[in-house]
């Protein structure tokens, strides 16, 4: 069980460890998109740092709430609009919750997945960061279903989301600027699924170090 | 990459002071944000809105002005804008009649423009959108995110805008639009590439001899790498692209775009169009409208691309409308 | 450096039918020259023409239309244009009320435009010519060929057009082009050099972080290099030369241009006319009308120039008077 | 004494040796100019040479005139008119002329100069084709003075030319594009004084190679 100020801390780890990865991004993106994606990610996970500075939520689902809006004002480009997507899901799972469960967890990962979805009018194989989350959220729901602890599910979503974001590498980009490229794609690994593999990597993480 | 600017940070917010600055007749600043908004926003009319990343100057901003655009919203170098500033630039043009998005189709454009639109509706403001898809250097399918929008885009600004100035009602002026995207074709190419400033070093690199087929406007990769060849030959290869892609025959009407990408000068722009003309008068098409310079540039990069439209009577007419923007400018009847 | 050209000795050529076709409602080509002449020729008054190397497009060819130029003549790149074909130029746009020649201030075009003006007025035409100096890079002095003429030639270009688009005579079109030459000054910098097709390689180079201050239009050496700075610094050095040269109070109206050579991205453009309005904003000084854009360049070079020009009541009327060429049209009430 | 024939080869010479001299030229004009003397000269001389095949000629003034005309069409920039305005006052010495004698020569040297002055408001020391050209007229007279051969004369005024061309590089442009450089001016030789040493040592080699 994760409380409010756990989950600030996990969301700091994610902003910590977006601006580390800030040139990697924009590297991955500068093969088969247009080199921003670490610029905008560190653009909005700046105003993300922001938020939490600012402080004074009611619950979890208002935490994540202004977060997610924080990501869709300042992120832009294709990754704002998912990223905030999927906060503005998982805010709505944690409506009025003070505290968190192995099995929310799960249920966010599921809903932002399905939210992307929509927003992206995109699926799994088309080289974006459904290709991680995807894989997260199924490896989360078995660990729940074998009755791992917290730390495991959290672990075994960091590890797929990981294996997704390199498993990218092979596919064809059909969604987002790379699909331009057509079979030129292969061989990249998709910014969008490396990003994503890193936030749910610090979640694991920051969980992990409390311990 | 040398650049004339101050701290890439403060690249955007100097770029539209410094047109506020330069054209305050035509257009003002939304406080607190990066959206201009046209000066002299008529009451009866519905309001044509654009935009999209920056760094394709005067795309889309140069376009705000009577017969064309009535806002347009800058995003980041090569970023989409945000939701709630498209949500403002919406807010501020919308008269009663409604608002046209004109978006470029690019996934994250697509994605922030239809949410400032759901944002708009829950007020009540009537929202229909466009989006532009003219380059053939992208295989167009069901399956991916389809072709990109390019210098097309300026014709939808000039052609939607003079819909709206007359009057017409906001289905006409969608349904103009789509007819002039459904008309357009555009392919574009590369000599060099450009930086972003936030990233200070170019995305790509290309020998002394090469040049890029099928690029876009953001630097990204075209669809092949070739030795460079004559300007008739490059001209002869675009124009057959476009055309294997939306045939031409005698008899036909068109509009024709040479645009620049911005290192490319126009002395070679004009050379361009030269062979453009002359590939259209060997079919039997008549040019009834020409454009070349730059209409939407790709930060520094060298490179062009050929725009052609298909006219009928109601597009010449709209395209013949007087534009009064401080990037394009048509002395017409009305 | 790689062109989108054919061969070299065809680039004046084929760009001069490339803008023929693009602008075949605006101008012509007098057969056998490198003449082009405004189509719709009124029979009432003075003739402007103007012209120089080619290599500056859209100077001077893009000028051609109501409210500017009758005719502009193109020479080799960087090369002024011969005796000859100025007289063709000033033949076929006299209708008997005289003809003003706009010559920029280099030794070339001024002994060839005077061969011209010798020729035409053996015919028994009237000529009168300027030759614009607007450049401080350059020291004035009378002993040497004194300062180049650069981008204010096209605010004579506007200026003395509408004047004769008034019906005014030679003598006051001429008097009036001479009062913007002496209300307006100049000065420009380049970040890259430029190479003339047929040279094939730039003649000069400049390390990754040094600049050209007080360069021409041609790739000559400017006056000094140094290292490149913020935009902003960059501005105020070139503001400080040239109101050293013509110092300006509070109250004075002005109009601005910021005119890129080239490669220079818009955006960047922008970013100084920024700059340039609050140096002038802080003197107190009002800005009437702002060009931002690429009026007067230098093959591919990096690089802008700053002009400003002093106004009075007849300048402002004038500048604001309609204006449709090609490259500049102003959407005025005369 | 020099018959039209002959003249005729001396302007073919000339033309060979600006057209073997286009990059030099270029070269010089490249580091004070705008890089274009020797596209100038060539494109001008190309033309002479078209005349000069056309032939047709009444007399050494009308060759002259002709090949004037030539250079006044198609050279343009500065050195259009100035040496259009040498061959034009050539032909003025030379009307109605079927041979041309060294006294001729010294008059054409001479009053080219000053069609020179007249058109480019200019003078010697400026660190123009003028630092060529007046020396060159300067030594032909005095060579004439003194009782010397046509050759001798040719040769003094190739001599002269050319030093005084070597001699620009110290002086400072006052004239020309190479002015706006002011004293950076120095050090480079001018490029028209340098294709007028050519022009006038295409003279002198061609009747030294008649012997
Ligand atoms: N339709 C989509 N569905 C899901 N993810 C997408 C879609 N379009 C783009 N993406 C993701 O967004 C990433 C690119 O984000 P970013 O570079 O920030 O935006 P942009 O492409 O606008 O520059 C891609 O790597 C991909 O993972
Ligand atoms: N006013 C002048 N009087 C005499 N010679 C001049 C004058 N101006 C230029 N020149 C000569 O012309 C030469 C340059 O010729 P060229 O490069 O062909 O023309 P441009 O300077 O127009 O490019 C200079 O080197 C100089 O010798
Ligand atoms: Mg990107
Ligand atoms: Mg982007
Ligand atoms: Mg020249
Ligand atoms: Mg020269």
């Amino acid at each position: 069980m994760a409380e409010l100020n756990q989950i600030i801390g996990a969301l700091r780890l994610m902003a910590e460890t977006i601006e580390k990865n800030k040139e990697h991004l924009t590297e991955l993106d500068g093969a088969i998109g247009d080199g921003d994606h670490g610029i905008n990610m560190s653009r909005g996970f700046a105003f993300v740092k922001e938020t939490l500075d600012k402080g004074g939520f009611q619950n979890a689902g208002d935490l994540f709430k202004k977060c997610g809006m924080a990501l869709v004002a300042h992120v832009g480009g294709a990754s704002g609009p998912l990223y905030g997507t999927a906060f503005l899901r998982a805010a709505m799972v944690l409506k009025d919750r003070e505290d968190v469960h192995a099995a929310d967890y799960v249920q966010i990962l599921k809903d932002a997945a399905e939210g992307i979805k929509m927003r992206g009018k995109s699926d799994r194989g088309e080289k974006t960061m459904l290709d991680a989350l995807i894989p997260a959220y199924e490896a989360a729901a078995d660990a729940v279903q074998q009755g791992k602890s917290a730390q495991e599910i959290l672990n075994a979503a960091k590890v797929a989301a990981a294996e997704g974001a390199v498993g990218t590498e092979k596919l064809v980009a059909q969604k987002g600027r790379a699909s331009y490229l057509g079979e030129r794609s292969i061989g990249h690994q998709d910014p969008g699924a490396a990003s994503a593999a890193l936030v749910l990597a610090a979640v694991a993480d920051y969980f992990a170090a409390e311990k | 990459m040398k650049k004339l600017i101050n701290k890439p940070e403060n690249a955007l917010d100097e770029m539209l002071e410094g047109m506020t600055k330069a054209y305050p007749t035509y257009l003002r600043r939304l406080d607190q944000t990066d959206v201009l908004v046209r000066q002299d926003l008529s009451a009866d009319k519905v309001g044509v809105v654009s935009g999209g990343g920056s760094g394709h100057e005067p795309a889309h901003c140069g376009y705000i002005g009577k017969g064309m655009l009535d806002a347009a919203v800058a995003g980041a170098i090569f970023t989409s804008p945000t939701p709630d500033q498209i949500y403002e630039a919406i807010k501020a043009v919308d008269r009663g009649k409604g608002v046209l998005l004109v978006i470029k189709n690019y996934s994250g454009d697509v994605m922030n423009f239809d949410m400032a639109k759901e944002m708009a509706e829950m007020e009540g403001i009537q929202v229909a959108s466009v989006v532009v898809n003219d380059d053939v250097a992208v295989e167009n399918s069901t399956f991916t995110a389809g072709r990109r929008g390019i210098a097309g885009t300026v014709l939808v600004h000039k052609i939607a805008g003079a819909a709206a100035e007359r009057g017409w009602d906001l289905d006409k002026v969608k349904e103009t639009a789509e007819k002039v995207i459904a008309n357009e074709r555009s392919m574009g190419m590369a000599l060099s590439p450009c930086t972003v400033p936030a990233a200070g070093k170019p995305n790509f690199s290309l020998a002394e001899d090469e040049i890029e087929i099928g690029i876009g406007i953001h630097g990204e990769p075209g669809t092949h790498r070739e030795k460079l060849v004559s300007a008739d030959a490059i001209t002869q290869e675009l124009f057959d692209r476009i055309l294997a892609d939306y045939p031409l025959k005698s008899g036909d009407e068109v509009a024709v775009m040479v645009n620049g990408l911005a290192s490319t000068p126009l002395m070679e722009l004009y050379i361009i169009n030269k062979k453009v003309h002359e590939l259209l008068e060997g079919l039997g098409v008549t040019v009834h409208q020409t454009f070349v310079g730059e209409y939407m540039t790709a930060l520094e990069m060298a490179g062009m691309s050929i725009t052609i439209l298909k006219l009928d009577s109601d597009l010449k007419m709209l395209l013949d409308d007087t534009a009064d923007t401080p990037a394009l400018k048509v002395i017409g009847t009305k």
